[in-house]
């Protein structure tokens, strides 16, 4: 019984079907990758998760809830949290203060008019953005402004806002790319303690074959708009049909 | 009481648009302050204090004080007018303020002159409610009103265009343009006239198409334009582009009524105003020994014809500082009842009374058109009738000015 | 029912005004991002462009003729302009006579430096800075040029007449069929709505038939890399705004037999040209001109007596003074971009 | 401070490691760029043979990027120091769209695809101002997805795709050094070995490039030279094959 | 007091000195000087600083922070001002009524425009505000004339109703007895310096409006408003309803406008309908951006700023410039005066629009920046004296 349930979505611009007949089951608990060329529909069919793209037909359920039709905030309300594949954030703003905003988000909700006291004496949300910050080692430039990173830093920024909100599901779409090899490792080595401290679900879209299968407890393929292979990792890496859509030459 | 004078010199405030539409008309006041002072100070010729009827002034300022003056501006806007003139009265310490071009303005200060107990010699305001429904006790009107307007004009018009004459009306959307439209619309249907249609047109309009067109077709055989300044002069342009001039309706010719005239606005409508019927306050031309004296002195400081505006101005600069004298004080009660029922003459438009009852000045109203063939480009207007005193007056419980009470006058003590 | 046609000409008529500034604005605004608040003073300036010439035609020979006398009574000055002298009576007095279409032709290489030395001088500074600065500035700028103009010209409207040949009205009833003076208006404004439509046109294909056009978008949508590709950029910004200035000034100078233009024109145009432009949409130039000549009729229409009694009867008294607004308000409720306005153009 | 020093002599003892064989056709010499006040790029120099392919690597926020943008003489990082040459052209003295005239080209890391403007249409962009490379037809040969999408919007185009793009709108250009900024970023693997393909032939074109790359191995398998930056300075300057042997230096910079 | 930090209680306590110091600061020139022109230590204009203070402080909270820019802002400060006299007219000259009511009224009005206009941001949300303010003074000035007496503005007549009064209670606005024009005048030597009660109540309301505004600058609620300003995506996407943010703020800054009208109206019992023109809008808007949107003092600054120069410049005639001039020689004195005179008088339009694009041009910040540049530069100058200065080039 997953936690994300994705029957039959079809989505087209236009003439170009970018998404057709997509069935996706993201178990509770798991780190699920779903891979595939360029162009493929992965990030589309994560639009169609977050509220940012309606399915043309088709239903998203999470949780024994659909998606469909809600506002975004409400569905990261329910515990769907998102990273950009080119990084949202708060660009004006300092680090700390980006990760801040998420974990009153998640402690207030979608409104409150707490317009007197402090942010300066909030002490749990304070703490929580530290260790936040800490743990995808940006402490040191908690008060740089955001726009004034690097690339590589401002995406562990934005992953460091999502995970701050403690999501039952963590869409991730391409969170290394652009990462040093450095960061890459240590990103991954996060995602993993996270997902077994937290047992967050994931859904994780990556080009970076060492991410992938040191991560993914399952993976699907997605090419043209459709699955076309879904499987354990182990399985995928020789899989023909795989190799000659996607991974090509590549060796893993 | 406020500001009373100390030192050896007394400062009245003028305030006069300066920035806005009206500022033309606001510097032409500012002129005629100037000169006024200058006479007062015994400068220049002493222009009109020659030929003023009372010879209280002497040249040597007021009560022996130097008259010294500061300026602000209206913006033509009721709060900035209060402002500048506060800060007159609290910085600068006048005991009188005066100036101004419309009658919002002219009603918003004298409340605060008013309240604050200095006397407020009104500048051009034409509305009924300046001496009506708004009447101060510390304010007094040189200028002429909507209700003088209509019952100098009516006769003319009737004289000229006959009796039974259908007038379609333009009228600027506000308390002015209301208060003339009603003063016109009773003198001119007493006469016989038929008020076809009113259309209040809003202030901010520029292109009076829209509002002209349907003229035409409209039965009427005159337009009355209630507007003044930019308005006026969009309107008629606008008016005579349509060639309403031209056309001829129930066969009588179409005319054209400008009720308030005033030069500056005149010029600006230029070629359009030849021939069209309208009231002034005062005009150079006029023959008059005190007129002459004014525009001599004017004339030849500045190189060119005082307008109305410059007249009242300078007028009811002199006014004040005689009424000072006579008092022997600058106390505004005092001031005040030094004015409240002076009759004087010599100031350019013949015999003249400061009515006690609602401090509205009575005197001849010229009526006046747009000259056909001008000499000069200040020569715009000619004067077809001055319109005697006793034919402009109304009892001060007249329904048009009804509802107001003067109360008692405040020197701020 | 002639009644209706002649509101609507005076609908095409005032719209044909909206339309022209609100394009350049447009121009600027949608293409360089620039909020422009000078730019009704651009069309102020281009109205006195035409004062000015006629000034200059109008220059004279002053002599003095013992036989009059003016105001003083001293012997009065007589004024002969030079036009006259040079050219005889009639020649010279048909050239004063034409000043307005003359100034078109004065106000072009006018405008164009105008807008060519404000674009080098100030706005060019502007593009990176953010909107709030962009208006600070060129409203400064209105005003400075605002009083500029006032300083010499003074505060009253100055009339500006048509030739005479155009300064009538004419009979476009009878062209339709209809009987004799059934339907007359003035021809000036029919001039003036068939220019606003060749400027209009003129604009169009210059933007959709030249790559110029897409570079200029580009550019707005990325400057730098736009730079990065060879195009000097900065030059095409600074065309794309000459040609506004002449296009407000032209409109301008057209306009000014229709109302005498005096220093408070630009403001009296500001506000409601970016009405127009943002009910048309933002980056639109059909919008922007669609959106012109709509609120133009709707504004004829609803000074219209019927139409007046009608909304004071559902409690809506003088509709005319606020039908613009209300038009603005009910378009952008009901289209969230305006009439045709692109996304993401100053939607932040 | 102390760090400076340190870098400093790792230039001296790197920098006069062997004589170009080929005259040098771009140098950048002692570099120094700034974000407004913030001090960026601190010194860099960096040489390119004609027909050389140089991988520039290090951290994130290293500096590369920067490095890059001032080399392509972009508004900011404004340079305040320092000497650029290409075929003996003084790129310091250029804005940006000289120097691109010159035959400087960058594509840049965020691709920066123009919106509101078709593939095919930002593909014409760079044929605007001579002087023109590759004909549009060749560049739809290369990447026959853009040729399908030539009429849909370009920034709605997948990640890969807008890759594909900008390298692309690069090669539109006739160019004489082209600036890669991470070209495999966000690719699926099929085209990370099209583009590296791509690369190979741009190289056998003979055009000078200087690739970024965080994805060393890749890098330096095309690179014949690398730099590798740290905090905006240059701490190591050789063969590409020098890095691959120095554990050290890889695993103090590359992590790898 | 306490929830303030270190800086904020700084600036409080600043503000709060200037405020009381103002009739000495604002008169720096003593009566009868050449320079005394230049005194804006005078009741009217010291309350016009503290109530457009108040304005331009509640308009910042939601341009300054959310990136909203209303062009309409004035049409609640003129609903405050009628509200505001209409107590007056019916209750009596306590202001307390008056003030209560202008604030609730503006916040109702507020809440209506916002939750319409709320709906579309950028320009679109611009065009949206001034439209309805825009209507709004049509209305009043022609239309409505009954409710607010139209072209010559709302005022109190002797006859009208005004229940709480009888023949012997105050006829002027007053705060139980404090009159509001009342002013003592302390005399040093050649100074007169006006203390004003008016003033002094403006001035506590501007200090307490500014304490809130401190506050929610630094609160949660404050946080959100920036954040929506740099990427209201991202928000919608971390979970937070973005428009209830937007329109609060948009009530709060409506408020605000709403009691500097009423403040306005208590210090001169007037309410004239241009104060709700497209013109007073962008005047609260150019103060905010000349002082520095965003930044807490800088739109006081900004609204003292164009306040001081309508004041001040439209007075200076050129018979003062020949005052100050004349121990030049007349040719040269002519000459100045000559130049001068565009600038001043019926030329303060023109000095004021200069300044605009001096400032913004120059001072990218606002007055604020310029403010902190001038810090910074005292603050280096000491510095020099001690170390040499740090300068920023490597160590190669
Ligand atoms: N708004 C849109 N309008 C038109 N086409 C679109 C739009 N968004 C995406 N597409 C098309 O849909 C297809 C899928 O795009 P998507 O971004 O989901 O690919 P992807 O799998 O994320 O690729 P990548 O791994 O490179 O990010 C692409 O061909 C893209 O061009
Ligand atoms: N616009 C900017 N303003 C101020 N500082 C900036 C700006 N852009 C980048 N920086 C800073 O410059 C340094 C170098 O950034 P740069 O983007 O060049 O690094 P990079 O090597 O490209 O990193 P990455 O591999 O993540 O792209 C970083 O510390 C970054 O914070
Ligand atoms: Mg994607
Ligand atoms: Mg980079």
């Amino acid at each position: 019984m997953g936690i994300l349930e994705v029957n039959n979505v079809n989505k087209s611009f236009g003439g170009l079907k970018a998404l057709q007949n997509v069935n996706l089951d993201i178990e509770e608990g798991k780190i699920h990758a779903i891979i595939g060329p360029n162009g493929a529909g992965k990030s589309t069919l994560l639009n169609c998760f977050v509220g940012k793209l309606v399915p043309d037909t088709g239903t998203v359920m999470f949780n024994g809830q659909s998606l469909l039709g809600i506002k975004p905030h409400e569905i990261n309300q329910v515990g769907v949290s998102r990273v950009f594949q080119t990084p949202e954030i708060f660009s004006e703003l300092s680090v700390f203060e980006n990760v801040m905003i998420p974990c009153f988000a998640k402690r207030d909700g979608a409104f409150t008019l707490n317009a007197l006291n402090r942010v300066h004496s909030e002490q749990d949300i304070r703490e929580r953005a530290e260790e936040m910050l800490v743990d995808v080692n940006l402490i040191d430039k908690r008060d740089m402004i955001a726009s004034s990173m690097s690339r590589g830093d401002k995406r562990r920024l934005e992953m460091a806002m999502c995970l701050s909100q403690q999501p039952k599901l963590l869409l991730l779409d391409e969170p290394t790319a652009g990462m040093a090899r450095a960061d890459t490792e240590s990103t991954i080595e996060l995602l993993k303690t996270i997902q077994e401290r937290l047992k967050i679900t994931m859904a994780i879209i990556e080009h970076d074959m060492g991410v992938v299968f040191s991560l993914a407890q399952k993976i699907s393929v997605l090419a043209q708009g459709t699955v076309i292979v879904e499987d354990l990792p182990e399985n995928i890496k020789g899989h023909p049909k795989v190799k000659e859509a996607y991974l090509g030459e590549a060796q893993v | 009481y406020t500001n009373a004078p100390t030192g050896g010199s007394v400062t009245l405030g003028f305030n006069v648009p300066q920035t806005g539409p009206y500022a033309d008309e606001g510097a032409d006041e500012l002129r005629a302050y100037q000169l006024a002072v200058e006479h007062l100070n015994g400068g220049g010729d002493g222009g009109m204090m020659n030929t003023f009827s009372s010879k209280e002034l002497k040249g040597n300022g007021i009560l022996g004080k130097k008259v010294e003056y500061v300026t602000g501006d209206t913006q033509t806007k009721s709060d900035a007018a209060r402002a500048s003139a506060k800060s007159m009265i609290e910085k600068d310490g006048a005991v009188m303020i005066t100036g101004g071009s419309s009658s919002g303005v002219a009603i918003a200060v004298q409340g605060l002159c008013q309240e604050a107990g200095v006397i407020f010699m009104a500048g051009l305001t034409h509305s009924n409610d300046t001496t009506g429904k708004d009447k101060k006790a510390n304010g007094f009107r040189h200028f002429f009103n909507g209700y003088m307007s209509g019952a100098a004009l009516a006769p003319v018009l009737e004289a000229r265009y006959g009796k039974d004459r259908n007038a379609y009306h333009l009228t600027a959307d506000y308390t002015w343009g209301w208060t003339q439209q009603e003063s016109i619309a009773a003198a001119t249907e007493a006469k016989g006239w038929n008020t076809v249609n009113n259309v209040l047109t809003p202030l901010a309009t520029t292109d009076f198409s829209s509002y002209v067109a349907p003229v035409l077709n409209s039965g009427a055989d005159v337009l009355v334009l209630n507007h003044y300044g930019g308005n006026m002069i969009n309107s008629l342009t606008s008016a005579v582009q349509f060639g309403l001039r031209d056309k001829v309706v129930n066969n009588k010719n179409f005319e054209i009524v400008v009720p308030l005239y005033s030069r500056l606005m005149a010029r600006g409508a230029g070629e359009n105003v030849k021939g069209i019927f309208g009231s002034t306050n005062w005009h150079w031309s006029l023959t008059d020994e005190g007129t002459k004296a004014f525009v001599k002195s004017f004339g030849e400081k500045y190189g060119f014809p005082p307008s109305q505006a410059a007249h009242t101005t300078y007028v009811q600069t002199l006014l004040y500082a005689d009424a000072c004298e006579r008092a022997g004080t600058f106390n505004p009660c005092g001031v005040a009842e030094a004015l409240e029922g002076f009759k004087f003459d010599g100031l350019g438009n013949g015999p003249t009374e400061y009515r006690a009852e609602d401090h509205q000045c009575f005197k001849d109203v010229l009526v006046v058109k747009g000259k056909e063939n001008p000499t000069s480009e200040f020569d715009v207007l000619e004067v077809v009738e001055i319109t005697p005193r006793a034919q402009v007056e109304y009892a001060p419980d007249h329904p048009m000015f009804a509802g107001g009470n003067l109360g008692a006058c405040n020197s701020g003590a | 029912m002639d009644a209706l046609l002649l509101q609507i000409l005076n609908g095409l008529d005032k719209g044909s005004a909206y339309a022209l500034i609100a394009l350049g604005l447009t121009l600027i605004f949608g293409t360089l991002g620039v909020v422009n608040f000078a730019h009704g003073a651009l069309f102020m300036v281009g109205a006195f462009c035409a004062v000015t010439l006629q000034h200059i035609i109008g220059l004279s020979k002053i002599t003095i003729d013992p036989t009059k006398v003016d105001f003083l009574g001293n012997p009065a000055k007589v004024k002969t302009p030079y036009v006259v002298e040079w050219f005889g009576e009639s020649a010279g007095m048909t050239i004063i006579d034409w000043a307005v279409p003359l100034a078109l032709l004065f106000s072009i290489p006018v405008m164009l430096l105008i807008g060519y030395a404000m674009e080098r001088g100030l706005i060019k500074h502007f593009y990176k800075r953010p909107h709030a600065d962009q208006i600070l500035v060129t409203f400064g700028l209105a005003i400075v040029i605002g009083e500029i103009v006032k300083t010499n010209f003074g505060a009253t409207e100055i009339q500006v007449p048509a030739p005479d040949s155009l300064a009538g009205v004419s009979d476009i009833g009878a062209m339709f069929g209809m009987g004799a003076g059934q339907l007359a208006y003035p021809t000036w404004r029919i001039v003036y709505f068939f220019f606003a439509l060749g400027i209009i046109g003129a604009i169009f294909a210059f933007l959709r038939f030249t790559t110029f056009g897409m570079v200029v978008r580009a550019g707005m949508a990325d400057r730098e890399t736009v730079g990065l590709l060879g195009i000097n950029i900065d030059r095409r910004f600074t065309i794309m705004f000459a040609i506004a200035a002449v296009v407000a000034g032209l409109a301008g100078v057209m306009y000014t037999p229709i109302k005498p233009p005096s220093y408070e024109l630009g403001m009296q145009f500001l506000v409601i040209s970016f009405v127009v432009v943002v009910v048309g949409g933002m980056g639109s130039l059909p919008g922007a001109v669609a959106a012109g000549f709509m609120l133009g009729i709707l504004e004829s229409f609803a000074s219209m007596n019927v139409v007046k009694s009608f909304f004071e009867a559902i409690y809506l008294p003088s509709i005319d003074q606020i039908i613009i607004y209300l038009v603005a308000i009910i378009v952008l409720l009901t289209r969230p971009r305006g009439l045709m306005g692109k996304a993401g153009v100053m939607e932040e | 401070m102390a760090k400076h020093k340190y870098k400093a002599d790792k230039m001296t003892n790197t920098s006069d490691n062997k004589e170009p064989s080929k005259p040098v056709y771009f140098s950048a010499h002692d570099i120094h760029a700034y974000y407004g006040e913030s001090y960026i790029v601190q010194g860099v120099s960096i040489n390119v043979h004609e027909g050389e392919i140089l991988a520039l690597l290090g951290r994130n926020g290293a500096g590369k990027t920067s490095t890059l943008r001032a080399l392509a003489r972009l508004d900011d990082p404004a340079v305040h120091r320092g000497e650029i040459w290409l075929d003996h052209q003084p790129l310091h003295h250029m804005k940006a769209y000289q120097a691109a005239q010159a035959g400087i080209a960058l594509v840049p890391e965020d691709r920066r695809i123009i919106q509101g403007l078709t593939v095919e249409e930002n593909l014409q962009l760079a044929q605007i101002e001579k002087p023109i490379g590759w004909t549009i037809e060749r560049i739809y040969e290369l990447f026959p997805r853009l040729g399908e999408r030539r009429k849909q919007e370009g920034t709605t185009l997948s990640g890969g795709e807008q890759q594909m793009l900008a390298i692309g709108r690069a090669l539109a250009r006739d160019i004489k050094l082209l600036l890669l900024d991470e070209p495999y970023e966000g690719l699926a693997p099929v085209i990370v070995q099209e583009i590296e393909k791509t690369l190979k032939l741009i190289r056998e074109q003979g055009i000078t490039t200087i690739i970024v790359e965080q994805n060393a191995v890749a890098a330096l398998k095309l690179a014949d030279r690398a730099v590798i930056l740290d905090t905006g300075g240059v701490v190591f300057d050789g063969t590409a094959k020098e890095v691959l042997d120095n554990e050290q230096l890889r695993h103090e910079y590359l992590a790898i | 007091m306490k929830s303030l930090a270190k800086s904020d209680k700084r600036t409080l306590l600043f503000v709060i000195f200037i405020a009381i110091a103002a009739p000495f600061l604002l008169n720096p020139f003593p009566e009868g000087s050449a320079m005394a022109q230049f005194n804006a230590g005078y009741p009217d204009l010291m309350q016009r600083f503290a109530y457009f203070g108040v304005l331009a402080i509640g308009f910042n909270i939601l341009f300054g922070l959310t990136g909203y820019l209303s062009f309409g802002h004035a049409a609640f400060l003129g609903v405050g001002s009628y509200s505001a006299v209409w107590m007056f007219k019916l209750l009596g000259m306590n202001i307390i009524p008056g003030l209560i009511l202008s604030v609730i009224v503006a916040g109702i009005f507020s809440l209506l425009i916002g939750y319409i206009s709320l709906r579309r941001s950028g320009i679109y949300f611009s065009i949206l505000t001034l439209a309805f303010a825009q209507m709004s003074f049509a209305m009043a000035y022609s239309v409505l004339t009954p409710l607010t007496n139209g072209e010559t503005g709302l005022q109190v007549y002797a006859d009208d109703p005004q229940v709480f009064m009888n023949e012997n209670s105050i006829a002027v606005p007053h705060l139980f007895g404090l009159k509001m024009q009342d002013t003592f005048t302390l005399d040093i030597g050649p100074w007169a310096f006006q203390f004003n009660i008016g003033y002094y109540i403006c001035a506590l309301f501007l200090i307490a409006a500014f304490y809130m505004s401190l506050r929610i600058f630094r609160s949660p609620f404050g946080l959100m408003l920036r954040a929506i300003k740099t990427n209201q995506t991202r928000l919608n996407y971390t979970g937070i309803n973005t428009r209830p943010y937007t329109l609060a703020a948009f009530v709060i800054s409506g408020m605000y406008a709403g009691l500097a009208g009423g403040l306005m109206a208590s210090m001169d019992p007037l309410a004239g309908a241009e104060r709700m023109q497209w013109t007073a809008s962008g005047e609260i808007v150019l103060m905010t951006i000349l002082g520095g949107a965003g930044t807490l003092i800088g739109p006081v600054l900004g609204a003292g700023f164009i306040k001081y120069f309508e004041n001040i410049f439209s007075k200076i005639n050129e018979t003062v410039l020949h005052g100050w001039f004349a121990f030049l020689p007349d040719g040269l004195e002519n000459a100045i005066v000559w130049v001068l005179h565009f600038f001043v008088g019926k030329g303060w339009h023109l000095t004021l629009g200069l300044l605009f694009m001096a400032i913004v041009i120059f001072l990218p910040g606002g007055l604020m920046e310029g403010a902190q540049r001038i810090g910074n530069w005292w603050k280096n100058r000491r510095a020099k004296g001690k170390t040499s200065s740090a300068k920023t080039t490597p160590a190669e």
